[in-house]
């Protein structure tokens, strides 16, 4: 009845309205010109741009329990779906065909892990918990629903800066990674130009290889299994060759549906509140970090592997472990050919690429085992 | 609290241990899957030689009959450049001794019909 | 083992048959007719009728908390999903390019709203506690999934017929509208030919405009930012041209389940002792006189504007400003050519409609923001 | 801290792994090869022995109540969601007109469920106690959703090798039915021509025959209800012609997702502990003979009707009315050219086929309706 | 316990009963709506006589002026193997009287050119 | 009770207000859109001259040669009926000065060409 006490209402939007909330909208804003204008992986950044606007509009309720954002957060998050039914998409997208032909290239793999360590340690020195310095680290696994299943499991509260840390710097990946491989490597080490001789894959090899990789990590790192499993699910899809509509599905609506869900969710955590103090600043620092990281330990063993071959080796493939999949591996090829525009490396970058793809999902399996016990 | 810093460092010690050990693994398990599910010429021992055959004839006739490595070659790296695009992609069908000449030699005739293209848009 | 007693058990989809069943199955029935016979609204009305056939079709257990319809209903009636999954897909349909270009056309979307407010005032006077006469105004919107919110909001038991006025009368609206147009507007006024000289739209504006409306609509009614972020956040997928892969998806799949489902849940609550009462019959009437209000303010507005304007207006331009996207728009031009053959008043008709879309999400959340401080 | 005492974890994989999981691994890995080189009902043979697999992998926990299977079978299985979607799917891809066009037809649609109540016999003789007994002579009804809802609600314990049986057997029809037709059937049966003079089917009859058939269905047989009217639902779309957008919703993103995870998370209820222990075995026995069953009595009615007709019909159509269309409507129309390559029965068995398809869903429902009452 | 065999035996015969009260009632219905909803030459009592015409006027048209019954029995059966398929069917444009020769023999037609096909597939 | 006509007087008053004022609001800022992010033929102040340089380059240039304005007005028409088709829409290309008269005329002339079929639909 009484409308002048409407007044208040009326502008409870405005008086609401922290200046927190502005910075935290630019930095929506910012996400989502970076989608657009500079297309840095556009299908997360934009929605997690505009999940971030929508969190910092006061009282507009999306972000509540039982707001549109809650309701997604649970079904996708909570419940871990929506990163594990984005494997399943990328899964279809891989072709294993160059590792295969080259198994010693999984090596690579191993070695592209290390920054999610060294991550890991310089977050303990600037005074993380463990639990929220290992996920820190897995930022270094390259790989955003990793990151993001991990972080969900041991630190929630730190799922918004760590998730826009691996999708931002993955699109800088061309511009983190030339210098760092140019200041690692000779210009003769560039210029090695490696043989392409592989064994012919077989479509029984492409069939068994999801199923035993699924078996053969899950029992070594059950930890990793659903991420894993979920990969290598999409993967048979694919190379089946007899479940086309799932195979469709999987690389379409299901993997669609659940990146525009999880970057909205994602991009609704990051309230000024959450969002606007130093711990993301150092997030976002040590991202960076282990961005590096990877790709430096990734170019020395690529060195060993190299000395070790006889100089057989191009050790810019080390770079592509990382994962990243494909743009590292598509980056180390174009380094060499910059170098030597005769030289192709692409077929070995992509194998140590895909080998990077299985790496950063068993470390982040492992990572997230031994944390687990320990805290 | 203290020994947190040397609590990381045997994490980092354990968990790039596993992370090798578990790749090792994988290494032999590729190795063992592509030497023993190679498609072979005779087949008799095959376990399934209906549906290998099957494949083997059906799906792969098109590049079977092409000796021609730097062509093998070429398609290989059309494959791996496809890799993004929603296709169902088939088995690589590369002859197994290519050298690194006739790799090279493929790739810089497909690079000349694309060097104006590649130019633009880097 | 007493094989007798289950001869009742046999019958029993007889025995609780009821007269009022036989009536909703009726309904259902005209509506799925109405829907493929006159196509009108077919993906929603056919839904709709199937789901009141269900309903009435007694101990099949579809409708009961744990039935399917029930479940469907909390996944996405009772958490809003539905009404603003399919708004992300109408937002990446609409083009809001000739709005940009004829900024003072959004005029014509205040004024069309004035029927949700004229029907509250009826739905008051008709003895309806306010709650409901909120809700059945909101018919006025002209816009289902508005109507749905907020229905959903304010006075759920009053969803059904709500929503199969708004959907209903939104198919009528080539049968509604003319006599309006005819009676309120001189054939002088009705062959105005209008200039068409708009500012060229950049694709930065197409980019900023919907992230703008969003904050800006957010701060001035945070009541209204579920809807109208999800508009603009369809809008955004599409005009951004960097997530075709999104746009799809929010085009497609996206708007397509939850139009399924949405018509499925909302028929699913058409039973028989809910639906067939007096109040129902009310709302069907208060939602023709919504529709009627709003032709009529939004025409008696573009009279005023082109008064003001000497003559330049057309005032039939005025009618297509409530909402009802993309029919109104149409009609308004078409009855300037009826008129006179070679009188294109289509964009600014156009301007007006999504103008229209925009006033009624907020007037629909207005309206929410208010009701909810009273009541 | 105490680094060692990790290591018993980091092999707890293989310390948990049961030599019942390892056979069970092995049963998913044959599925998965039915699948593909077979192509035996892949798109479901697939996901449910990849499901299997993933179930087997000690402490993954993607089987618990919050794990990624979990959660699925909760949304999809629980809720009954899965088969229901799925059956609109398939609904929008059968057509009815061979059916309709000979009513008569319908009637083998009631002996092809013979095998349902066969089974349940056999079941209780073998000591099953009702509601197993009930759910395992569903397979009989040779219709994989019908089943899978069937056991969800009857008991779904024995989910994993009702639905692994019902859909292994539909794979195998052209080996299990043919040798049943020779035997039952004479070389002069078999080449009966028939004659194909139907009614002319207008788009009326077609669009009222889903929606009577749901009601009517619906009140003789309420638990029947939620698969029928889905199955109608999905026709409805169909044949409308005026929502194609939902039509292909159904037969493609809505089947496609609720086949991929309903075929997962039924693999993942086959446990070592839940699936190898001797009912399984009995089961797998009792599946086969309910598809034998329902051929012959398929048969057997086919000859009566034969010799009641005059030698008109060939008994052939009679193994059509088993379901599992469009395989055994296929299956008896090539049988019957193996005698007589002139010899056209093709749309006689469709129409049996279909008419087989409604016929167990109702039994079906029938089945459950006694048994809730009696249990 | 021990009754349980009889009571399945008499679910049996009481489920079975029901299946087949449910189907006649079902062929009652189907045969109702194909004699009361077929598409009438005039009309003139025709419920929704606008969409009847639209309908059979727009979508038909193709088939309705084709009288040769072979044509329209292959045409049958084309529809029938397309049923797979994700189509949206259109009715059945058969004549009133198509005897048990016209089919034979417009399917023996269509067999003639599919005979190579049908060999290699089975 | 008694006074809840007068209650929804002032909710309507109140809240047509508010939706009025809204609407004020947003005419402001799309007027201050289309004027500030116009594309500029110099752009040297522009925010980022890379991403509206290479829009406006690449993805318009089919259109901005053109300075037909007939042929631009059917374009804005064309793009407007199909509105509602699923398509990606590119922003309307239209010049700033179009007239009146070249609007009607190039719509007649489109319309010549749509004659019959306008009247056969309605
Ligand atoms: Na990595
Ligand atoms: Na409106
Ligand atoms: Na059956």
């Amino acid at each position: 009845m009484d409308l002048i006490s409407l007044l208040p209402e009326l502008l409870k939007g405005f008086t609401h309205f922290t200046p927190g909330n502005a910075v935290m909208i630019g930095v929506g804003a910012v996400l989502i010109y970076l989608a657009i204008a500079k297309e840095y992986e556009p299908v997360l950044l934009l929605p997690i741009g505009f999940g971030c606007i929508l969190a910092n509009i006061p009282l507009a309720g999306m972000t509540a329990a039982e707001g549109m954002m809650g309701v997604l957060y649970r079904a996708g998050i909570s419940s871990e779906l929506f990163p594990l039914l984005i494997f399943i998409g990328v899964g279809a997208m891989i072709d294993f065909s160059p590792l295969l032909a080259q198994p010693r290239m999984v090596l690579l793999g191993a070695a592209g892990q290390f920054g999610i360590f060294g991550t890991l340690i310089l977050a303990i020195l600037l005074g993380f918990p463990l639990n929220q310095a290992a996920s820190i680290g897995v930022i270094g696994a390259i790989d955003g629903p990793t990151s993001i299943f991990v972080a969900t499991k041991l630190a929630p509260e730190l799922l918004a800066p760590i998730a826009v840390a691996a999708y931002s710097y993955m699109s800088l990946i061309p511009i983190i990674q030339p210098p760092l491989m140019k200041l690692l490597t000779t210009k003769k080490e560039r210029m090695i130009r490696m043989e392409y001789a592989p064994r012919p894959i077989s479509q029984r090899t492409l069939v068994v290889f999801p199923i035993a990789i699924t078996v053969v990590v899950g029992l070594l790192v059950p930890e990793a299994t659903p991420l894993i499993s979920m990969l290598m699910l999409g993967n048979l899809l694919k190379v089946s060759g007899v479940v086309d509509r799932l195979n469709k599905a999987a690389q379409n609506e299901i993997i669609n549906i659940a990146t525009l869900f999880l970057g909205l969710v994602v991009g609704a955590t990051m309230t000024a509140s959450a969002f606007l103090n130093w711990d993301t600043g150092k997030i976002m620092l040590l991202g960076l970090l282990a961005f590096a990281l990877d790709t430096v330990a990734g170019l020395l063993f690529g060195k060993l592997m190299s000395f070790l071959s006889g100089g057989k080796i191009n050790p810019l493939i080390g770079a592509a472990g990382i994962s990243a999949f494909p743009m590292a591996g598509r980056l180390a090829a174009r380094v060499a050919q910059d170098e030597d525009f005769e030289n192709f490396i692409l077929m070995h970058a992509m194998g140590a690429n895909t080998a990077g793809q299985l790496g950063s999902v068993m470390a982040g399996g492992i990572l997230l085992a031994i944390v687990s016990h320990l805290v | 609290m203290s020994n947190e810093p040397t609590l990381s460092l045997l994490i980092t010690l354990l968990g790039m241990g596993i992370v090798f050990g578990t790749i090792l693994v994988l290494w032999g398990l590729m190795a063992a899957l592509t030497g023993l599910l190679a498609d072979r010429p005779g087949g008799a021992d095959s376990p399934e030689p209906d549906a290998g055959s099957r494949y083997g004839l059906e799906k792969h006739s098109a590049y079977s009959t092409s000796d021609d490595k730097s062509k093998a070659a070429a398609l290989a790296v059309a494959v791996a450049l496809a890799g993004q695009e929603t296709s169902t992609a088939r088995p690589l069908p590369l002859p197994p001794t290519a050298l690194v000449s006739a790799w090279q030699l493929g790739m810089r005739t497909r690079q000349m019909t694309q060097k104006g293209e590649r130019v633009n848009r880097s």
